[in-house]
């Protein structure tokens, strides 16, 4: 089992390198979406592209949008009960010696917020609505 | 070994993969896809989540009466059937359990056949609808305002289906559900979820098998093409792609009925508390609730002081008695005009005309009261650790210069 | 050169300092001093700054229906002065400003044989009580609940004395004081803070000129030997080490009465909004509001599910019509007993007796209603750039256990 | 003038200097309040003793306490309005050089936090009470 898990991973580099040499792209196709980084956040995943961000595409992305991340915000201790909850519940195999760096990573760009017991109403987009008539009267 | 497509060699070459060589069959790395996770959806409803799909409505495009089909949030738990089945008629329903003499398989066309048609407008509302808020956070899809509808299902009545299948009132305690969604894990032989309500919500006029909604056969993402309906509980207990109803001798133990699943503490606690499963209770009926749909938040009111305003209210049980709005922070409140709701669970209708003092930025907040005298609070109510049942005072943000 | 003593040579000796070479004699580098800072208070009052002295009072030391002289908040603008004065019947005050025909002295023995005296308990609030949940925050010292007190004074109508110096009603519009503190550079030429009122509150019953609190000459930090006192007007109307009243005939415009101080905007403005100082508007009546007094917060009930609860209640005109608590977060609310107050301006109290329906973590808000239906805020209410006028509900946490 | 100051600087330090050697304290006498940092706090002031704190330490402190630092937040921008504030209104010089540090630091170590329209309750004392009767009954 292991020695064949090592063959598959062999292969796959292989093939990796071979696939990054091939030019057999139509040129009128789209460019694959590369990884890069815009505002600060890689373009793929939306993740903040800082610290150990790879390890998190590497090892949660499998099973569930990077969405489920960066929309959350929790301590060390939260991070690593989803993780624990993961594993005993969904399947999430151990991360190793991989977990340590993934949590931090979690607990340092998506740390809880203080905003008590009513958030303040933020990103509202102004608009000019006329006294002849608002955008819902046609939709009621 | 699993076929990877180039885009995806492309996307992992990069990364510190130890996990990639040893992906299933069909799945990838997320957030790397470029179709449209929502087919039949409004553009702008809010993705929360990709996969599972999660998406919210906001306020304003749900200010229809009855919720449009592309309106509705999505809140998928496991992956949707791949394709819609070949020949709706023959999907099957299976009715088993302890409570069931012997199991009975349905088809679809021997539902619609069989049993009488009903039509209700039912308010479907998630249960963690407005986690957002939690502070401290709670995980999960942060739901914003928007995983809630009100759309027109016709089906039949679980109570019917259950009679024909000879269930055994005496020993029927609670029913649970089972769909066709697969598991996140892509494990056949996980359950995605299968949660379900006692007995007599089960039983009541309003809870339906459902093939409809609006007139026109279920969304893919909302359950194509059957799916249980029982309203004013968490939407959770309303399964898709319903396959099997079990009539249970005991409380459902199905996935996601324990743990802090949809679950809240027994008695209230500290906000950040950890709380032990055992001192958790299944959340039944919806707090009381309203969304002003209209305007959308922003409105900037240059040649009047006049803004008419619109929204729905709801409750788990009973009705709303009556929706009151606030321009200074609930210092004092105002009557909103609110209608009956079309039939029971289905939501409540409010307006009013605000005349506004003088210039500024001011918040209108509004807030319905059920017919118990339970108000939403304009705060947020009692925390729990999953962040359930947050029903404050929905508001939104006016100038008028 | 200022004399520097040994202490402050060592803690001044490790900085970079630019600016201690210059420092004025007897003034030292702050934070360092050992001294009281608060003679004559309770030692758990919350020192909010030290230069100038600002302090607060724990919800639970108020409890008192009269507030104890040691336990009434301290906010100074400037620096008191620096020792009582030798003979204080020999204290003067003047009236004078364009309203008086000429302006007029009287020693505070004077005051006290040739005016009738006056007694009443009269709520002092500070402006910025609350400042300290100001969200985005408002700079100036973070009161939390306790720059309020409610203890009973004696002294002469403002009225009366004014009419002694013959004022001219038709051409008074404000009065102005002036007091004998000294601002923070030690400058004596800069006035630390002249505030005053409309004439129509100047003139009001409960206008006070006083020296005495609670029956014993009023403390050095609040002002001995004499003081103004505006009730229901933020407190710093009611001007400390009082030396002068100008009955003026426009607006006054003393030290504080402009700008962002004491002012808040005309109009209604979104949170962290930038506001001209011309459209900012002086502050008068202060809204209504109540404080939960007992229990200290945090109190865990181990051998009950009932709690006394007991607090106060007050506003800036009228009376507080009735107050009322939640446990569920304002979902409901039930009445509190109320009682009338001792003469206008003085707080009422309220207590009830609280019935725990199981056990858990619960919080305590209470809600008082002006007779003009106006109740306080479960949030906060409009923003303002210094943070004044936050009379949103107070609150304890409780556990039953 | 500059002259003058100079010479008062230059008394000063050597007035310091002979201070720091000199022994006359009675040994039963209380140690005098040393500069030192106890939990990341400057011991004498509760400033947070990282960065430019002692630039606050010698500007901010001959006027007000640092308690009226302490207990503010404030963006850049804010800070630098109080201080401008403080020097239009209430005599404060010009702080040359030392402005941009000293901002920098009240920035970064008073920065505002969101709390919302209601702050959660936060760092409750629990204590017993019981039945027989609250502490309050004794004073009212």
């Amino acid at each position: 089992m292991r020695s064949l898990r090592h063959f598959l991973l062999l292969l796959f580099l292989v093939v990796v390198l071979v696939q990054a040499c091939s030019t057999d792209e139509a040129p009128s196709a789209p460019p694959p979406r590369r990884e890069n980084i815009v505002d600060g956040l890689d373009s793929l995943t939306g993740l903040i592209a800082q610290g150990d961000y790879r390890l998190v595409k590497g090892n949660c992305l499998a099973c569930h949008s990077a969405k489920l991340i960066t929309q959350n915000r929790a301590t060390r201790e939260g991070w690593l009960d989803m993780i624990h909850w993961m594993q005993e519940t969904q399947g999430l195999p151990d991360l190793g010696k991989n977990e340590g760096p993934i949590v931090d990573y979690l607990a340092t760009y998506y740390a809880p917020e203080e905003t008590g017991r009513r958030p303040p109403l933020d990103s509202v987009e102004w608009y000019i609505l006329s006294a002849a008539g608002g955008q819902s009267s046609a939709e009621r | 070994m699993p076929y990877l497509n180039r885009r995806r060699f492309l996307t992992v070459a990069g990364l510190p993969v130890v996990f990639a060589a040893r992906l299933p069959a069909g799945i990838g790395l997320l957030g790397l896809e470029t179709e449209d996770p929502l087919p039949g959806k409004h553009p702008d409803l809010t993705i929360l989540n990709d996969r599972p799909v999660n998406a919210e409505t906001p306020p304003h495009l749900l200010d229809q009466r009855i919720t449009g089909a592309d309106r509705l949030f999505v809140r998928n738990n496991g992956i949707a059937p791949a394709s819609p089945p070949a020949d709706p008629s023959a999907w099957e329903l299976r009715i088993a359990g302890e409570a069931v003499p012997e199991p009975v398989v349905f088809t679809l066309a021997e539902l619609k056949q069989r049993f009488e048609h009903h039509t209700y407008q039912l308010t479907l509302e998630c249960g963690g609808n407005g986690r957002k808020e939690f502070s401290p956070p709670a995980s999960g899809n942060q739901w914003s305002t928007g995983a809630v509808g009100c759309p027109e299902w016709t089906g039949v009545r679980l109570r019917d289906v259950l009679e024909a299948a000879n269930f055994d009132r005496k020993k029927a305690v609670y029913v649970g559900y089972y769909g066709r969604d697969t598991h996140l894990s892509g494990d056949p032989d996980k359950v995605v979820i299968s949660r379900g309500v006692p007995i007599a919500k089960a039983l009541e006029d309003e809870t339906l098998i459902a093939w409809n909604m609006n007139g026109q056969p279920l969304p893919h993402l909302n359950g194509y093409p059957l799916r249980l309906l029982a309203s004013g509980y968490p939407a959770s207990v309303s399964g898709k792609w319903l396959s099997e109803i079990a009539v249970r001798d005991r409380v459902h133990d199905g996935e996601k009925m324990g743990g802090a699943s949809y679950r809240v503490p027994c008695k209230p606690v500290a906000p950040g508390a950890e709380v032990d499963d055992e001192d958790m209770c299944i959340i039944e009926e919806m707090p009381v609730k309203s969304l002003l749909t209209s305007p959308k938040t922003g409105a900037i009111l240059s040649d009047t002081k006049t803004l008419p305003i619109a929204g729905h209210a709801w409750c788990g049980s009973g009705a709303v008695s009556k929706v009151d709005y606030s321009i200074d922070f609930g210092s004092t409140w105002q009557a909103c005009a609110l209608t009956k709701p079309a039939n029971r669970y289905a939501w409540q209708h409010f307006s009013a005309q605000i005349e506004f003092p003088q210039e500024g930025y001011y918040e209108i907040w509004a807030r319905a009261t059920d017919d118990q005298g339970r108000a939403q609070p304009m705060v947020l109510p009692n925390w729990n650790p999953r962040g359930y049942l947050n029903n404050a005072c929905h508001r939104i943000a006016i100038k008028v210069v």
